[in-house]
């Protein structure tokens, strides 16, 4: 049996040994392979070149390739199942548990609004839109044990998912972004460092401006008389009492949204941020401000 | 090839450099960037980005304010990155499970260190494409043959037959042969990790 | 590693000792010290993380500015940077790092299609009772190319891992404390600008010959940098340019405590932030 | 007596018989070229400009190992970690050409970016020998890394 206190034993043993120095120095024995090439009578015998034929004669043909058969993956027609996959919308999932868990350990400040680049800054979630990632998908898991009254902006939800953030008071909207937007949305320092000015935000694509003008997945394009009937609607489909969100306290914080044309809270598009000064640029050109209107 | 302009000005430069490109920005503007706008003539190609001259004479196209220490600027904080990650405030309840390490954790002879994320480090290592499976408690501080037996003793009771063990003094971690990651978590929270 | 570690241990027969005091030159200064010099310093830390199983270690703060040493206070430094356990294999794994990642080999040899000449067939293929060849530039010909020959511009370029190599300098800062190597000045005033004091005070104190001097900002005060200026084996640098193979190269770390405040301070930040970022797979447009 | 004596020193002594050989022909009428001329290349030992005695062992000089830049070697390798952030150590290796600072790969990689960052410059014009050979050596590199090797097993 070894020592009870490793570290202190190798640090005290170390004050006895010789100076730790450029030459004594020495990795784990093993650790490397040897790169060079076996000789000798059975060392060298074939060098993972395999026995006779194309290996060998170092005559490679392409995967597939049955000199000139009909190859087999041609042979039959076959329905393509995920034929431009690689370019559909990706939301990668994040749990309402993961959410939950976050705001136990205090990554995420429930007394704000909580959108993208909030659950990004937590450092948790993996999100990159360069690989069509569009936005987060909040999946069901924990509905049960949810317990925390937010204001979250999220790209796609379920019904119990709603349902389960409304019930403790909380509002869910669904709002589109562009992958620009979430670049900016990812990165936000990189961005005000770069001395842009902040773009707007573009307006969905026909395929899902369904799903964003609806107001049982609490679209940010829906009109807000239709959610609150909507928000009824479900607590009595769930059977939960809503809680009234004029009564409460923080309902300047729930009742917070975005322009549709916003990309962060608070932050207008055409302003440019100066992190160094810590000031802010915004146009008064009667041009530039009808561009960036809304 | 592609003439490199620089400029100090703030809103003269988004529609000519890579912003310009940028299909938010893009749509219609642009009308008052001409060639003929910025007074110096570009008859050079330069190798870089770098080695170009500051465009100086620009004509400052848009008007804009500069507000200094806005109100809106704890909209900018709060999008900023973390320093660290936050230490965890005490609370009256964790909903989601999480566990917060007691004080008296400590006085054990042998202790195991929350991760950075707050979290237990005690993992499933899943090898020879799911034929082995192994629970790894890392991070062992103190006297790690203890723990060791205790850790045994723990799993024999709960399981009723002998479990497998392995120390790694220098790697400071405990192999368990077996999947009993929950079990070794709420022993490891009972002890106060 | 392991083994002979281990080996050693055996060898040795320590006995366990729950907390082993790692001072520097800790022998019979202490009752010295409280006898002539009251105004001792014991400075208590607030830390920002504080160490949670391991007792922060002690280290005396020293001086610079006599040749004999003096004791200036007692200094304490966070176990997670000063006394983790000493990873030889990781420290080897930085230290080839730190040679490889700049190396390119520009060894050049020219192929037979580089060299000048030898387009035309020398003598006819058959008939002349002479082996056949095509061309005077061929690898079996003198002034021929050169055949799997070294081309210019090899890198052996690679990054260690974001945390082995803070591993590697937290490893080596503990090895070198633990081996009394590692000394923590106050600040780096020294009396004169001449050499010869300074080889004095590396003598009398029993540093090893060369000293590595880390100072917490890019200037150092002008007589220290006067008088190691002609001393090759003395350097000064800044605590953002420490690093595995210096460390190791200069027998004694001399540091000033701000320097070693400074770099507790930022390898304990990475050690709790999230550094996905910096672990993510090295990219050229990144740089 | 006198035959006893001779026997004895028979068997002790025999005259020494020297065969005397007829010298050839070519021999004997040996041309000498160039009488009198001396060589002024040497031919008989290793190094001409010997002559004749043994070379000196080279002077025992080991190199300083203290030199700046080897006593200050790898001063910024961990800027990154130590630093305030925004510096990589590959972007203090000031000495390396751009186009290898922090690249790692075989010939054909390097070749083919140096190739790319070149072609932005005047060097297609400046040394069109050069340029040439570039694209004949990336162009046999193509062919022997597609059609003569085996591609290893996918990374991804």
């Amino acid at each position: 049996m070894g020592s009870r206190q490793i570290t202190e034993k190798s640090l005290a043993m170390l004050r006895s040994l010789p100076r730790l120095s450029l030459g004594n120095i020495r990795d784990n024995p093993g650790s490397r392979r040897n790169p060079k090439r076996g000789r000798g009578q059975h060392g060298g015998d074939k060098h993972g070149a395999g026995n006779k034929g194309s290996g060998q004669r170092q005559n490679y043909m392409r995967l597939g390739y049955e000199t000139g058969n009909n190859p087999f993956y041609l042979r039959m027609p076959h329905e393509q199942y995920y034929k431009g996959h690689h370019h559909r919308r990706q939301y990668p999932p994040i749990s309402l548990h993961e959410i939950q868990k976050l705001i136990d350990t205090n990554r995420l400040d429930i007394s704000k609004p909580i959108d993208i680049a909030s659950i990004v800054r937590s450092g948790l979630y993996n999100f990159f839109p360069d690989q069509k990632h569009f936005g987060i998908h909040l999946t069901d898991e924990g509905v049960d044990i949810f317990a925390a009254k937010i204001n979250i902006e999220v790209q796609w939800v379920s019904e119990p998912v709603i349902a389960a953030i409304e019930k403790n008071g909380g509002v869910i909207t669904t709002a589109y972004y562009d992958p620009h937007s979430l670049m900016l949305l990812k990165n936000p320092k990189s961005f005000f460092q770069s001395g842009q000015a902040i773009p707007r935000r573009m307006i969905p694509p026909p395929d899902v401006i369904e799903y964003y003008t609806s107001a049982e997945m609490r679209g940010y394009l829906a009109d807000p008389e239709k959610i609150s009937q909507e928000r009824l609607r479900l607590s009595q489909k769930y059977g939960y009492q809503l809680p009234v969100l004029e009564n409460d306290q923080n309902y300047n914080m729930l009742c917070e949204r975005k322009d549709p044309r916003q990309i962060f809270y608070g932050l207008e598009p055409g302003w440019v941020i100066n992190l160094r000064d810590k000031c802010i640029l915004k146009p008064k050109d009667e041009e530039l401000i009808q561009f960036y209107s809304s | 090839m592609a003439t490199v302009w620089r400029s100090q000005c703030a809103f003269a430069r988004f529609f000519v450099g890579k912003t310009g490109r940028i299909l938010n920005n893009s749509a219609d503007l642009g009308t008052k960037l001409t060639p003929e706008s910025i007074s110096v003539p570009i008859t050079r190609n330069y190798s870089s980005y770098a080695k170009s001259p500051l465009v100086i004479k620009i004509k400052e196209q848009y008007d804009f304010d500069i507000e200094k220490n806005p109100p809106e600027w704890t909209y900018v904080e709060r999008l900023l990155p973390l320093e660290i990650i936050p230490p965890v405030v005490p609370k009256q309840s964790y909903p989601s499970g999480w566990i917060p390490p007691k004080e008296e954790a400590k006085d054990l002879p042998y202790f195991m260190p929350r991760t950075k994320n707050h979290e237990l480090p005690i993992y499933l290592v899943i090898t020879h494409k799911g034929q082995r499976k192994i629970t790894a408690l890392r991070k062992i501080e103190g006297d790690i043959w203890l723990m060791n037996d205790l850790v045994k003793e723990h799993l024999q009771k709960n399981l009723n037959r002998y479990v497998e063990t392995r120390v790694h003094e220098l790697g400071r971690f405990i192999e368990v042969k077996g999947d009993y990651v929950n079990l070794l978590k709420d022993w490891a929270y009972s002890k106060g990790f | 590693m392991s083994l002979t570690l281990i080996n050693a241990i055996k060898k040795l027969h320590i006995s366990a000792v729950s907390q082993i005091r790692l001072c520097s030159a800790v022998s019979n200064s202490v009752h010295n010290v409280d006898n002539d010099n009251s105004s001792l310093s014991v400075i208590r830390k607030e830390w920002k993380f504080p160490p949670q199983y391991t007792k922060p270690r002690e280290v005396w703060i020293e001086n610079l500015d006599t040749i004999n040493e003096k004791k200036l206070g007692l200094f304490e430094l966070h176990p997670l940077v000063y006394a983790v356990l000493p990873r030889i294999d990781i420290i080897h794994r930085n230290v080839i790092w730190q040679k490889k990642f700049r190396w390119v080999s520009w060894a050049h040899t020219k192929t037979r299609a580089e060299v000048s000449g030898g387009g035309r067939k020398p003598w006819p293929q058959k008939g002349l009772g002479r082996a056949r060849h095509g061309s005077i530039r061929s690898p079996l010909w003198r002034g021929g190319g050169i055949a799997h020959g070294p081309r210019s511009g090899k890198t052996h370029f690679f990054m260690l891992p974001f945390h082995l190599r803070i591993h590697g300098l937290t490893s080596t800062l503990s090895a070198k404390f633990a081996q009394d190597d590692l000394h923590i000045v106050k600040d780096l005033e020294v009396p004169t600008e001449d050499p010869e004091y300074f080889v004095d005070l590396i003598e009398q104190r029993n540093w090893g010959p060369s000293v590595l001097i880390v100072d917490d900002n890019d200037y150092a005060p002008r007589n220290i940098t006067l008088a190691t200026d002609s001393l090759q084996h003395v350097n000064i640098i800044p605590f953002y340019g420490l690093n595995v193979y210096s460390m190791l190269k200069h027998d004694t770390l001399v540091m000033t405590q701000t320097a070693a405040e400074r770099i507790e301070e930022k390898i304990l930040q990475h050690l709790h932030s999230n550094t996905m970022q910096q672990q993510a797979k090295f990219k050229l447009s990144q740089v | 007596m006198e035959w006893l004596s001779s026997t004895i020193l028979k068997s002790l002594w025999r005259p020494t018989v020297n065969i005397v050989r007829t010298r050839y022909h070519a021999d004997k009428t040996r041309l000498v070229r160039r009488y009198g001329y001396e060589e002024k290349i040497w031919s008989g030992g290793l190094m001409p400009r010997s002559e004749g005695r043994r070379l000196p062992m080279p002077e025992y000089r080991p190199l300083n190992p203290w030199t700046e830049r080897r006593a200050l070697f790898g001063q910024n390798d961990y800027i990154d970690i130590l630093g305030s952030g925004d510096l990589h150590p590959v972007k203090t290796l000031y000495t390396l050409p751009s186009w290898i600072k922090g690249v790692s790969g075989h010939e054909y990689h390097i070749l083919l970016r140096k190739k790319k960052m070149f072609a932005r410059t005047g060097a297609p014009v400046m040394r069109p020998t050069k340029w040439k050979e570039y694209e004949k050596r990336l162009s046999f590199l193509y062919r022997k890394l597609n059609r003569k090797t085996k591609t290893g097993p996918s990374s991804t």
